[in-house]
Formats: structure tokens, sequence, C-alpha cells
């Protein structure tokens, strides 16, 4: 029983076409997943079916939900459905909930105004606890973690009696290890509804399994059973997508044991009195990589920032004294936000140029190996790429000649395959010049992937 | 919840349907503020509410009459004045009128600095039914004196411990129910008064600052009486149909206060050619809109001391450049008079309490620059001039003398001019001047004789007088026996009343 | 934004008025002919007569020329030192700081009004009164908007970078801070200008502010509100100059993207 | 309550702030007194008919005016301290008295303008809110920066001249009952409105522009539903803390219409007080404004706060 039908859905903005036609069935019990990067179009094709897309883009196509049928082209009629046959499971729930709400409002007033459900209060208070949410009802949503955040959107967004749903990058900006539980509460949507799931979380894909379309520049180059794409890819960018998953990279060669840059002894990071994490003993040699990892908030960054000498430690820290200050760069999570904004890069780092009267001659290089082409430089931070910008940010860090470079969560925000050049370029340089680094990530693949060490921070 | 929040507002605003203003009430808008309830700072409002009453009254032309005291007579000797207090008299609390509560009033309006302390007073004590005033030296003006608003009498009750006044507890036709200073009073008819209760069932007093709001007032009808008109409201009025504009002459003139002991005007003929060189005719048409030019300090309703036969001080800027060459002051190269090496530059003090003032400043600035003198003007509060006469800094000031503050002007003469006052002559000596004001102020003094003073003040200007004021006010169509008392005593609220 | 140019374009036209006006102009604020009192234009007075026959467009253009004068004295008096003390405040933090802004929450709790006013009994001159106590009463604006950029700024990763690669406090200032303070400003400042010009005129009005004969807007909306019916074209100059100057500001700080 | 009792303190402590700059203000103005106190205040008692050089004498004497400024700031301070503001030196009243009635006046003309234009503002702005960038939006734009540019006297004048004179609707001045009210609080009130139409604009624009808002439409509730449920919530922290910054240009706004349509109110009394050199009364009347508008700030933040809990707010 196909729940949607749609036919050669496609998005236009004045002449130019963003979407070419793209045909799906939601079958009841079985997932349709769509993979992509960023600028890929799927975003734009969810909202083309759903008739939530942006002033000044026209969508085209045939349309069909169970037996009602939709013209793409206006999307003022599927409105009608939001919620009571499709339920839109937004990016970022933590946002997307009314922060001057609480949580058990929000749900409340699905059962009532929509499902005009006789008792909404009772109703919401049994939803939430079938979803582990008891002691969340009388929360807000900047109260709650991004995983009980997830839940209540669910549960909202279901709560007008959908049995289609529509889920667009469930797993952007959660902690990696959340990954199942918002598989568990997807496959709740499968039991006897559709799901259509945006995403580029290879893992979560396979997951969920069902039928894959795998799109790139607006077009779908790939599409199949999950089983068979993911692990026999035909198209090229396919192939590429799974390689840049870090379970698939290949470990870098081990850094012999050198005299060491820095050592702690008893090291730990306090915060208005408490310590946020037991103490630890490390030692860090040139060319070697560090990894921290832990869940959000125990104090990653505190301790690489301790490190840098930015914070305040406790216990003993060792510095190799023949280092100068500036041998302690450091790469941020929102590389925008470590640019000054209202200049361009080229201004920028002329200015660090003239500062430490480096040497002009040695960008060029540096922007080559980096495959960055020069006339980036010539904009501001804000109309540059994430991956591009954190390239500049690893140049800008470079021509200081740092001795330790501390990446905080430097690609948790790019896409996988600019998440799998960067990272490998930072290995590459960090072996050749002899540069240790220390990397907090997520990620557990990825830190297992490139570190000579994983410490794990157990929080007190 | 942020809907509900305005709703209630707006019921809150709902404007009542205006009460229609019923029909026995007169609203009355005029510029003064009521200070307090004290007659020392308010009195004037409460006498001309007839709301408080003094032992002596006068008429529209200055002559005195019974008051709450129905008959008065002095000693041989002048020393020792009987007022008989009127029988029969209650105060608003149903108190009667005593000697005793009589002499208790005026004492303490003669200790609080009233101006009872400017006579010779010795002591004020009640016998009987009369209150015996026992004076140092002869005063003929007592009784006038008495018909002053500072000695308004209230009830003994009206009178705090500590010596102010608590509650507003006078004699006269109406009782006051609400007093909010600076701008609200309302009274309603006092039934048990002793001339006869009054037509009007009740009074409102707004004190309005604005003169265009006290028009517009006048015009949508919203007060019956309005007072103290700006001059362009008083032609504008004049057209409206439902509101007749009356307008008297007033013993109030608009006067130049020189001081004499300056170089620019020591002698009378620099202070003749000063007064030829200002065009009377033209500032009063241009400033006060209607033909007030002062031919000689007192205006006719100054009765005895207003004498037509002096000859007017006339405009003739001509003889006026001539007559400061002769004194001395040449011109300079910027067109400014100089005398070895001084420039004729002087400041002109005034205030804007009074909307025409700065007004006739700019325009004497204007005109005295035609002979060569440089005015600089500076209006600013009125204790300005009596401040910097005292300090003797005071070179020339622009103001509005009232010689009505008691009803024979000898009053104002003794304290300006015998021989100078703040408010009047300064570095002027005239001992014989003197002499006859204080002998007519002591006896009394024959039509000549106060003639003969004004001649005098024709001939040396001590002070320049510019024009004569009138009062204007706007009168309702449906209000009757509305009185313009020209010593700004009464409204006549006893004897009017509202006819459809 | 077409709103914003209309805005410009309009104050521009004013500013010329105010500058070119008392030059070309041959009567002067102060001649008076009685005769003319609230004439009609002619040859030598192009914007007719005031009550007492002097030139109103002379009157006009000085008194544009005064309240403009002291508006962008005071605000610029005002953005300057609001600036500096935000940014020292929010770098140095601390007591300093909670200071500063208590400071500022105090004399934000007191009217504008009752400032220029006292300023108008403590300082001798008018004109200084006003630029003294709009200033006194502008600053807090400034102080609290820069202080709250400053913050955010301060905290930013992009200023942790400039502290890692050897950038001073001037650098941060110059490279981070003013860029974004810059486009806030114009929108305080032309508020600022607007509030000040407005204050002036409603402080004439009251006749507490600049005292006759000076030629200023609400003195002379004042001075030739009586004659409104007479001769309304008179009393509707300064309004109408008021008016634009103030639709002028608003226009150009309400034209936010 | 931690977040109450910090408020409360912070508050407390501007009301103390706000104590010292009236006092050294006060302070200032006393010492530098161009034209002497005693004959200032001698005309504001007796009018300038009588004011005379012994009158000023005898004033000074009973206000012992010849003690330095030091003397009196330091007596001010202490009389403070027991919450006694003294006597007005004019009316020989207690300055509680005649603040009360006159703030009496102001607080409800402020209460009842604040009113009105909670009706007029905020809805207009919600309109164009939701049709960011619309001719409605460009139009209420204009009309808003129109408006706050219209002197406050001349639209009192004209309201005046249309509803009072011309249609004889509402009394054209005066205190009295609440017709009395209508006209000098509908003045402040266009005044208001147009600033906090544009604040409701700029409110309602970021909230439809926000997830949360795409989210309850895909949520399945209507336009008027997210409007009701959601959208007036979002815009009343922003429009209830504009509000308490709008009290003190209200209080200026006050003087002018009050002048105009003779209304006993503070803004009136004040410049009496400043005019007059009564410095007990200027010291009051600014104190007891000053810590009005703290008061208010400080139910606002509370409102403020259980609207949205949020610690730190942009």
């Amino acid at each position: 029983m196909t729940l949607l039908q749609a036919k050669d859905i496609t998005v236009r903005t004045g002449a130019e076409r963003l979407l070419d036609p793209v045909s799906l069935t939601l079958p009841a019990g079985r997932a349709v997943t769509v993979l992509g990067e960023s600028g890929s179009g799927k975003s734009l094709l969810a909202q083309a079916i759903l008739g939530t897309l942006p002033r000044g883009l026209v969508a085209d196509g045939e349309l069909r939900v169970g037996e009602t049928k939709l013209d793409p082209a206006r999307p003022q009629g599927s409105r009608a459905l939001w919620g009571r046959q499709i339920a839109v499971l937004p990016q970022e729930p933590w946002l997307a909930l009314d922060p001057l709400m609480t949580g058990h409002y929000q749900l409340a007033e699905v059962f009532d105004l929509v499902a005009a459900d006789p008792r909404p209060g009772r109703r919401a208070k049994a939803d939430l606890a079938e979803l582990g949410l008891e002691g969340a009802g009388g929360k807000y949503p900047w109260q709650l973690s991004g995983g009980m955040a997830q839940r209540l959107a669910f549960a909202a967004a279901r709560a007008g009696g959908a049995r289609i749903t529509v889920a667009d990058e469930p797993t952007k900006g959660l902690d990696s290890d959340r990954r199942d539980d918002v598989l568990a509460l997807l496959r709740r949507g499968l039991e006897g509804g559709g799901l259509l799931t945006i995403t580029h979380d290879l893992t979560l894909a396979a997951g969920l399994g069902g039928e894959i379309l795998v799109m790139q520049g607006g077009t779908v180059v790939e599409r199949g059973p999950a089983e068979r794409v993911l692990t026999a890819p035909e198209h090229p960018y396919t192939r590429a997508l799974i390689a840049a998953d870090p379970a698939h990279w290949p470990r870098p060669d081990p850094m012999p044991e050198t005299a060491p840059l820095l050592r702690a002894e008893g090291f730990t990071v306090a915060r208005d009195g408490r310590s946020l994490f037991a103490p630890l003993d490390f030692t860090l040699s040139p060319g070697q990589i560090l990894a921290v990892a832990g869940p959000s908030g125990c104090g990653k960054s505190s301790l690489g920032n301790a490190l840098l000498g930015l914070l305040p430690h406790q216990g003993r820290l060792w510095r190799d004294p023949a280092l100068p200050k500036l041998a302690f760069q450091k790469l941020w999570q929102d590389p925008p936000a470590a640019f000054p904004a209202r200049i361009t890069l080229a201004e920028g780092l002329d200015d660090l140029l003239a500062r430490h009267r480096i040497d002009r001659v040695r960008v060029a290089p540096l922007l080559d190996r980096l495959k960055l082409s020069p006339d980036l430089l010539a904009r501001r931070p804000g109309a540059v790429s994430g991956g591009e910008l954190q390239r500049i940010a690893l140049l800008r860090a470079l021509l200081l000649d740092p001795a330790v470079l501390f990446a905080d969560e430097p690609t948790s925000r790019l896409d996988p395959v600019t998440q799998a050049l960067t990272i490998r370029l930072m290995v590459e340089i960090g072996r050749e010049s002899g540069m240790a680094m220390v990397i907090v990530s997520h990620d557990h693949a990825l830190l297992e992937a490139i570190s000579d060490r994983v410490i794990r921070l157990t929080p007190i | 919840m942020l809907s509900r929040l305005s709703l209630a507002a707006l019921i809150a605003a709902l404007p009542a349907l205006p009460a229609l203003a019923d029909p026995a009430t007169l609203a009355i808008a005029a510029p003064f503020e009521i200070k307090a309830a004290d007659p020392l700072l308010s009195g004037d409002i409460f006498l001309k509410l007839d709301v408080m009453e003094t032992l002596v009254n006068s008429d529209a032309t200055g002559a005195l009459l019974p008051g709450l005291a129905d008959r008065w007579s002095v000693s041989e000797d002048g020393l020792s004045w009987r007022f008989h207090i009127r029988p029969g008299v209650t105060f608003h609390d149903a108190s009667p009128l005593t000697a005793e509560a009589a002499a208790a009033a005026l004492t303490w309006s003669w200790k609080k600095e009233g101006i009872l302390a400017k006579a010779p007073v010795a002591a004020i004590t009640a016998e009987g039914e009369e209150v015996v005033i026992t004076l140092k030296t002869a005063f003929a003006a007592l009784p006038a004196f008495l018909a002053e608003y500072r000695t308004g009498i209230l009830a003994p009750a009206a009178y705090g411990a500590d010596g102010t006044v608590t509650a507003l507890i006078g004699t006269g036709a109406f009782r006051v129910t609400v007093l909010e200073p600076p701008l609200r009073l309302e009274a309603v008819r006092f039934d048990g008064y002793w001339g006869g209760p009054a037509k009007l069932e009740a009074i409102h007093y707004a004190g309005v600052s604005r003169a265009e709001t006290r028009a517009l007032m006048a015009e949508s009808g919203d007060a019956g009486l309005v007072v103290n008109l700006d001059p362009a409201s008083v032609t504008r009025l004049a057209s409206v149909k439902t509101v007749t504009v009356h307008s008297v002459s007033l013993p109030r003139v608009l006067l130049l206060k020189l001081n004499a002991a300056a170089p620019f005007f020591d002698t009378v003929a620099e202070r003749r050619a000063l007064s030829l060189a200002i065009d009377r005719a033209g500032l009063a048409q241009a400033v006060l809109r209607y033909p007030a030019a002062a031919t000689q300090m007192f205006p006719p309703a100054a009765g005895a001391w207003h004498d037509p036969a002096l000859a007017p001080l006339g405009y003739d800027p001509e003889a006026a450049k001539a007559a400061f060459a002769a004194a001395g002051w040449v011109p300079g190269p910027d067109g400014i008079l100089q005398h070895d090496g001084q420039p004729f530059a002087v400041e002109l003090l005034t205030y804007p309490d009074r909307p025409e003032l700065p007004l006739t400043a700019a325009v004497l600035d204007q005109m005295l620059r035609e002979v060569g003198i440089a005015v600089t003007i500076n209006s600013t509060n009125s204790s300005e001039i009596p401040a910097k006469h005292a300090a003797g800094t005071l070179q020339m000031a622009l103001f509005a003398r009232n010689f009505a503050l008691v009803p024979d002007p000898i009053g104002t003469l003794m304290q300006d001019y015998a021989p100078t006052g703040d408010w009047g002559a300064m570095g002027w000596d005239n001992p014989a001047f003197t002499a006859a004001v204080r002998k007519i102020a002591a006896e009394g003094g024959t039509a000549a004789e106060k003639a003969a003073l004004s001649a005098t003040l024709q001939a040396d200007l001590p002070v320049v007088p510019i024009a004569w004021y009138q009062q204007t006010a706007a009168v309702s169509n449906s209000v009757k026996g509305i009185v313009i008392d020209p010593y700004e005593r009464t409204f006549g609220l006893k004897s009017a009343e509202i006819v459809q | 934004m077409t709103t914003r140019h209309l805005g410009f374009g309009l104050l521009g036209a004013l500013v010329a008025l105010a500058l070119i006006g008392p030059l070309i102009e041959p009567l002067g604020p102060f001649k008076q002919t009685l005769l003319r009192a609230l004439a009609g234009p002619d040859a030598l007075a192009w914007f007719g007569y005031d009550h007492l026959g002097r030139s109103m467009f002379a009157r006009l253009s000085q008194a544009l020329r005064l309240s403009l004068t002291i508006a962008f004295a005071a605000t610029a008096t005002a953005a300057a030192l609001g600036i500096f003390l935000g940014a020292l405040a929010s770098w140095r933090g601390g007591w300093l700081d909670r200071g500063l802004s208590l400071l500022a929450d105090s004399v934000l709790a007191l009217p504008a009004l009752l400032m220029v006013l006292m300023m108008g009994v403590i300082l001798p001159s008018t004109p200084l009164a006003f630029w003294a106590g709009l200033a006194a009463v502008q600053w807090i604006e400034f102080f609290r908007l820069t202080r709250s950029v400053a913050r955010s700024q301060l905290a930013s990763p992009a200023v942790e970078a400039a502290r890692l690669q050897g950038f001073g406090p001037v650098w941060v200032f110059r490279r981070i801070l003013w860029p974004e303070i810059g486009p806030m400003l114009r929108t305080a400042t032309a508020f600022g200008v607007a509030n000040a010009i407005a204050a002036i005129a409603a402080l004439g009005f009251v006749s507490v502010g600049m005292r006759a004969p000076t030629p200023e807007l609400g003195l002379m909306m004042v001075e030739l509100l009586p004659s409104w019916r007479e001769a309304p074209f008179a009393l509707l100059q300064p309004v109408a100059a008021c008016f634009a100057l103030l639709l002028s500001l608003n226009l150009i700080a309400g034209g936010r993207e | 309550m931690t977040f109450a009792l910090r408020t409360l303190a912070f508050r407390l402590l501007q009301a103390a702030g706000v104590a010292l700059v009236v006092g050294v203000m006060s302070f200032l103005m006393m010492r530098a007194m161009p034209g002497d106190m005693a004959f200032r205040i001698a005309a504001a008692r007796y009018g300038y008919d009588l004011a005379s050089a012994d009158l000023a004498e005898a004033v000074r004497t009973e206000l012992n005016l010849d003690a330095g400024p030091l003397v009196l700031f330091g007596q001010w301070m202490a009389d403070l301290a027991r919450l006694d503001l003294g006597r007005s030196m004019v009316s020989g009243l207690p300055v509680w008295e005649e603040i009360a009635h006159q703030l009496g006046a102001s607080l409800q003309l402020a209460a009842v303008a604040l009113g009105l234009s909670l009706l007029i503002g905020p809805p207009l702005g919600i309109y164009a809110g939701l049709r960011a960038g619309g001719r409605f939006d460009r139009a209420l734009l204009v009309a808003a920066a129109a408006l706050r540019a219209v002197p406050q006297f001349l639209l009192g004048l004209v309201l005046i001249v249309v509803l009072a004179v011309q249609l004889r609707l509402l009394p054209a001045a005066g205190h009295g009952d609440i017709s009395h009210l209508v006209l000098p609080a509908l003045t402040l009130a266009l005044g208001l409105a147009a600033a906090s139409a544009r604040i409701a604009r700029d409110a309602m624009a970021a909230f439809a522009a926000s997830p949360a808002h795409a989210f309850a439409c895909t949520k399945g509730l209507s336009d008027g539903q997210v409007l009701l449920h959601h959208g007036l919530r979002a815009i009343a922290a922003p429009l209830l803390t504009y509000l308490g910054l709008q009290f003190v240009l209200l209080a200026e706004g006050v003087v002018v219409v009050e002048t105009i349509f003779g209304w006993p109110g503070i803004g009136h009394a004040l410049i009496h007080a400043v005019f007059h050199r009564d410095v007990p009364m200027v010291q009051g009347t600014a104190l007891v404004m000053g810590l009005s508008f703290v008061l208010l700030n400080t139910l606002i933040d509370l409102a403020v706060r259980r609207i949205d809990p949020r610690e730190v707010r942009a």
C-alpha cells in the first residue's frame, strides 16, 4: 500500500533548474532515504514534496498522498496535510521547539488543536512517558539535551495522527553516540507508516535500510536497496561518499616516541572551584596526534585551552622552554566565527604577515598545498565555504610555525567528503613539519582512525 | 496575555459621555496658579472667586466700601482705628465671625510679612464688636490696606498650630469643596452667606497657563468665563458668536525702570531723550493690539492721580538723537553712542511670566538701536529685578507695575518712589516729592496735591511709562452678571447667573 | 534602501538651508519692521514676516543652524564618550564594568528633560547647557550599545585567535569591534540627533529653553502660536522645518536593511 | 528564585545610584546659583508684583539659605535617609504631598496613554511583521517615522481644534472627570504607538522567520492559532522591555502635553520647581520619577522573566 507517490518532481528559480526530475514512492513499513552533501538538492526535494519551498522557488510534477492529489506548484494545497497526514521532524529540534513554552504544553497543543482530542493533557503525558521523557514535560526546550528535544519534536510532529514522517537531517548537531537513539525513533515511525529521511550520515542510512537515493548537484546519481548501494556502489561519487566515512580510513603509520614537547602530570582544569575531569598524565612529542574524547560538556575544550595557556590549570604542566608563545595555535569548531567578519581574508593575512614580519613568499606554496585558490582571499569570511575557511585557518596557523596545534572539533560542521580532505591534510602536514596535534571530537571513529593515543575524559 | 492587558486599558479609557456641564455650574479658566490655601500666597484668587472676604471692599473706581467691617472710625490723633464687625456673619464651618476671629486673622497676616508690615502698625486687638488697630504714626491709607487680599479673614479653625493654613474656611458666597493646587478649585453656593445666597450653584476654577488653550476653552464652551486673554486671541474671539469679549483699562502700567545713578541716565535730559526715542503708539498696536500708549504715569482709571492737562510724552527720534548729542553722547563707528570712550550699551532685564514683556523688550531693543543705544535683553526670573536693584547693578528693566495692589495708588507710590523702591525709582532723589507722598499717606491728599506729584513724575521721569494695561476677559453669552473689575478684586460671581 | 536615501536627501537640503541661508539673506534675523508684522513673502523676506516684522527666512535658517549644531555636537560627544566607556567596560570587566553600568542605569532613570533643566541652572549659557545636558543623557545609549556588542565579540573565537596570534587590543578594536559597531552607530546617532532637536524644541515651547530674541524652532513656534489663525503660514514654517528634520533623521535611522 | 533576588539587588543598587545622582546634581544646582535663591523663591511665593528685597530677606532667614550648599546637601541626605523629602520652599507644603497629587495625575495620564498606545501600535506592528517587506510594512515605517517627527504640542493642538472646538466631542483642556483625560492621553499615545508599532513589527518579523514558526505550522496549526499561541508570546518580551524604557520618554512628553492641556502633572511641577529654584521640590520630583522608573523596570524584569525564562537574552 503506497502512502505517497511523487512523479518527476522538479524545482526551478526563474529560468534556472535546481532539481532534475525525481520520482519516488513511500510504501508503508519500508524506509526511503535520500543521501547527499549540502547543496546536493536533497532538502529541495523534501521541501517540494511538503510544499515548504522558500519564496522564489517553484516546484513542479505530480504528487498523490493517500487518495488526495496535490499540485507541487501550488503549495497552499498541501498545508492541510501538515500534521494530519504528513509529520515533519525539523532540523535541530532544540531551535524548532518554541523556547517560551514547556515541552508538555507544546505536545498537548497538537492533540488539542489538530487531533481535537477530548483530553489532550492526559494523551500528552502518556506519549511523553512512552518516549522516556517523563521528567521533560515541565521543562523548557533549552533545558533539554539534544536527544530529548529530538524525541519531543518527534512526538509533537506525529501527535496529529500523521502516518507519513519526513525527517530532515535528524542527526545534524547531535553527538555521534546518540545516533542509535535516532535510529530507534525513526524505526518507530515505520511501524505501519511511511518514512522519508534526508541525511548525509551513512551509518544512519545503513541502519534504516529500505531504498536509498544518492544525490549530487541536483540530480539522483544512484538509487537502489540500501544493502547493495552501500556495499557495492556503482557511481564514483557514491564510492567517494562511502570512502569519506572515517571507519574506512587507512590508519597512518605510528610516530616514533621522541623528546616530548610538553608533559602533564595530575593535570586537570577547574571551573568555579570544581575540577571538570579526573587528573591525567600524558606527554606530547612532535608529529604526534593526541585525541580527547568524552560526552559533551565534560571539559574537552577546556583541557585544550589550558594546554595553550588560555585557561589556568591544576596539577603540573611542563612546556619545552625553547618554544615561543606563538608556537601554540588553535583551530575552532565554527570557522567563520574565528575570523574578523567585516574585513577580507587578505587584509587579515596581511596584518599577520606585517605583525610578525613573515616573508610573503611562503603564502603561495601553502595555498597550493592546502588546495585553496588564491582569489578566495579577496572575499570576506562570510562568503567562503566552511571547509575552505578551516583550511585558511590552518594556513594562518602554519605561517607561525606552530609546535602544538589544538583542533577543537575542527570538522564537525563539514560534509563528509570535505571533512575527509581536511583531516587528511592536517595529518600529513603534522607528520611532515613535526607539528604535534591535540584533537577533540564527538566522532569516535574519526579519533580512532587518526590519533596515536586517545584520552577518554571521565566527568566528576 | 497581552490582548487581555490592552483590553482592560481600553475600558479604563472609554470616554464617559462628556459630563454635560450641569446648568448652574460656572467654569472659570485663568492663568493664576493656586500655590496653597494660604491668603498670603493665593489670596487674590480666593478673593476673586468670592470664597474669602476682607474687612474693607472697594468699587470699580477704587472708592472704599464696607466689607466684613460695616463702619470704621479713627481717633483725633489718627493713631487708633476702630473697625465695627458686621453682625450675623458666619464662616463656612458655621462658626460666627467675631472681632476676636478678625483680629486673630489680621495679626497672623501682619506677622507673616503681609501688607500690614508696610503700615506703622503697633497692635491689633479686639474690644467687644470692634477690631482696634493702634498705630505708631498717623496713616490715613490704613482702610485701603485692609482691602488688600493678603488681609483676608479666615475662620480660627483654618490656621494650623505651626501657623500654616490647613483649610480654606472663609466667609464668601461660595464654600470650597475641592482644592487641588496648583490648577483646580471647586466651590458650591454657601447658603448662609450674609449678603444672601448666590444664584450660581457651583463654580469650577481651572488654572490653564497657556493663553491659546484658554482661548480655545472659551470658543469650545468649556469655560463660561476666561480671564487674561493674549492679544491675538482677543481679535479672534471677537468674531465668535457664542462669546463676548470685555476689556477694561487697569491701573497697571508697563514701565521702563532706569538706574538714575548710572552715567547713561543720570541727567533729566538723557531720560527725556530716551522717552522721546520710544514710539508708544506703534508698540502698543504691534504687541498689545489695543490703543494703550501711556501719555503719563497714571491711566484715567487711577482717578485724581491722572491729570488730563499734563503734556503727553512724545515720540521724536531726531530730537532724541540731538538731546543725546547735547549730553555728550557721540555716535561711534558702529552707530552706537559713546561718551569719552564708554559705549552706550545697557542690559534690559525682563521676565517671561507675562508673554507681552519679552515681545515689548524685543521691540524696544530695535527702537533704541535707531537712536544709537545697544541693548542686550535678559529675559530671566522676575526676582532678578529686585535682586539687581538691591545690588545696585541694574541698568534698565521692563515690567508691568500694578498700582491697584491697594485700591489707592498711594500705597504703591510709597513703596516705589519715597524715594526709591525695588519696582520704582533707582538712584533718584527728590526730598520734596518724598515728603509730599508721606503726607498724603498719613493724612490723605487733595486732587491738586495728587496732580502735583504726577506732574513731578512727568517732568523728572525717574521711570519711563510706556503703556497702560487693559484687563481682557471672554464671557459666554449664556452667563449674565459677570463684572470685569479694574482693581482685579472680583468677577461678580455673587450676582452672576446662567441663563439658557 | 530608498527610505534611507530619502532621509539623507531631506537632511542634506535642510543643512544646506541652514548653512547658505544666513549668508545670502539681506535682512538678518533681528531686524524688525513693525508695519510688516505677519505680512506675506516679498522681495526682502522670502518666507514672509513674523509677528514683529522679522524675516522668517532669516530666523528659520538661523534656527536650523542652531538646533543642528547643538544636536550634532551633543550626540557626537555622547557617542565618543559612550563608545570609549563601553569598550573599556567590556574589555576590563569586573568592578569597572559594574560601576559604569550602574552609573549609566542611574542616569537613564532620570528624564532627559530634568538633566537639561539642571544643566541650564548650573551652566551659564543656554546652548552650553543644552549641549552638556543632552550629552549627559545620550551617552548611555551608546554605552549600552557598545558594551553589548563588545561583550559578545570579545567572547568570540575571532578575539581568542587574535590573542593567540599576538595582536593587541587596538587591533582588536580597529578590526573586529569598530566594523561591528559602525552600522549600529548610524541608527543610534540619527535617533540621538532627532531626540536632541525634539528636546530643544519642547523646552523652547515651555519657555525654559533658549531665550528671546534668539531664533530657535521651539521658541518660534511658541511666539507664532497665538496668531495661528491670522497667519497659519508663519506658524507652519518652524513646525514644517522641525517635522522635516525629525522625519529625515527617523528615516535614516529606521531604514535598516 | 536566584534570578528574582539578583534583579531586586541590582535594582536596589540602581535606586541608590539614582538618589546619589539626583543629590549631586541638586548640590551642583544649589552651588551654581545664578541670581540669589532667596529672591527667586520670594518671587515664586508672592508673584512678580510683590517680590521685593525685604520679602527676600524674610525668606532667606526662614529657610536659613545662608547655610552653605554643603550643609543644605548634608541636611537633604539626612532627611532622605528618613524618607522625609522636606517641604517645598514655595508653598511650604511637604514635598511628598505635592508630588503625590501631581504624580498621581501624571501617572494616570501616562497609564491611559500607554494603554491606548498598546491598542494602536502593536496590532499594526503584528500585521506589518507578518508581511515583512510588503507594501504595508514600508508604509508603516514611513508613517511611524512621520508620527514620531510631529512635535507633540502640535498634535495636541490639532486634536483640540478638531475634537473639542469643531466637533465639541471632548473638553478642550482642564482636569476633572475622565473625559478630560482622553485628548492628552491620545496625544501621548500616538507618539508611543509609533514606537511600539516598530518594535512589535521587528519582533513579529523575526518570529515569522524563525524555525519555531515553521515547526508550529508543520505541526498542523493554522496561522491564527500560531499567532495566538506562539506569536503574541514571542513579541511580549521585547515589547515590555521597550515600554519600560519608554516611561522616561513619556515623562518628557507629559510636560509638553500638560502645558497645552492644563494638566497638573509632575512635568509641569518640575519645570516650575527648577524655574523657581525650589530645590527640595526638584530633588523630590527627580527622586520620585527616577525611583518609579526603577520600580516599573523591576516589575517588567520579573514579568519578562516569567514570559522568557532564558537567563541571557540577546
